[in-house]
């Protein structure tokens, strides 16, 4: 039962190890890869990932004790990599153990699905010179007043 | 003490600013989040759209609205929608 | 895309590796462990798995086939081992790469369920002694004649 | 040539003859997969409830029914309900 942020590798095999438990026959990982896009004509190389630690810290540990609970797991572990990540790089890895491989995959699929919505992570698209924003809206057209503040 | 408001500034808020974190002047009976931001995007004026879509953290909680007081020796966050995972 | 049997602990990361697709953001993982069962009041310590390796073969060559072509995903693994297998082992890895997690987790799944119900592998109790299959019906009583046949 | 058919046993089925694998004679003419097996059954009476739940595979294709013609050089698996994962 635990979740952290780190700046180096993720290491699957130690994800596995800390879900080690003799009456759990079902482990599910999920693994999030920096894909190879492509954004406005270039291929993406790498992304930098960030995150806000206080508050991510605390939403997984919520999301941690809300997949016990929902689904009967009964090992967990969240590990969210930030820094700049290559094109290939395991940014996220969920992992359950749980008796039964059914909830493990639901488990599984609730905790990344969640994570991508209520955890402060952001991705963003690095060239060599300045930062540029990935998923950025474009700024609204000027309708005047403030009505679209 | 502190007489000052550090906003810390992620991914396009941070864009927006040049730097991940500001400090920001405040008087002892403090500001609301909504003066506090406005002042910091009429400075920066890319941040303007961004803070319209963002989310706040005052003291690692999250707060509704822009009336939220924020006091000398607090910590802001500006959440622009979460990308991770 | 390939399958195989081993004798050997299967290495996680190296299934992780073999499912290295830069068009693929998600990869999720199955990993089927022995648990410490109770078997006729006794704590299962170890397993022993069997295969039937031709037969195995072809059906987990299918089973892949059958997962890319009905889930898109990019990259599928499955790695069995067979021997004695003491409790916590993993016994399965059932890996898939895609380009996105949906398909990533629905093609895991499917993999599982259907190596589970088609693929001639089975596990045994070993105890010191003689060896004592699990999950085995009890013999039917006899009832006379060839009926039951 | 060889004048016998190999039966490769797995899981309970070995067990019910000690042995993963068993050679059997059979004449040139071949016999019916139900003969073999039944033969077998006779000498291994802790065979005959595993075959009854069991699958046949010939030279690892699976055979429907038990009238499948067995003949010298053939190889048949027995496979019981599987339980892998």
């Amino acid at each position: 039962m635990s979740a952290e942020l780190t700046t180096r590798p993720i290491s699957v095999a130690r994800v596995v190890a800390a879900l080690a438990d003799p009456p759990s026959g079902g482990v599910v990982l999920f693994l999030g890869r920096v894909r190879a896009d492509r954004v406005g004509g270039r291929t993406v190389r790498a992304l930098f990932y960030e995150a806000d630690p206080t508050v991510a810290a605390r939403r997984f540990a919520a999301l941690e004790r809300e997949a016990v609970r929902r689904y009967g797991a009964r090992k967990v572990r969240v590990v969210h990599r930030v820094g700049r990540l290559p094109v290939g790089a395991v940014s996220v890895v969920v992992g359950v153990a749980a008796p039964h491989r059914a909830p493990a995959f639901a488990a599984a699929r609730f905790l990344i699905e969640r994570l991508k919505r209520e955890v402060p992570v952001w991705k963003t698209e690095r060239t060599g010179r300045a930062p540029r924003a990935r998923r950025r809206r474009p700024p609204p057209r000027r309708r005047g007043g403030r009505r679209s503040g | 003490m502190s007489s000052t408001v550090r906003v810390l500034l992620f991914a396009t808020a941070r864009e927006a600013v040049g730097r991940p974190a500001v400090d920001r002047p405040v008087p002892a009976t403090g500001v609301t989040l909504g003066a506090l931001l406005d002042d910091l995007a009429r400075e920066h004026r890319r941040l303007a759209p961004v803070l319209r879509v963002s989310r706040f953290v005052r003291n690692g909680r999250y707060v509704r609205g822009r009336s939220a007081r924020v006091r000398p020796g607090d910590e802001v966050a500006v959440h622009p929608p979460f990308s991770g995972g």
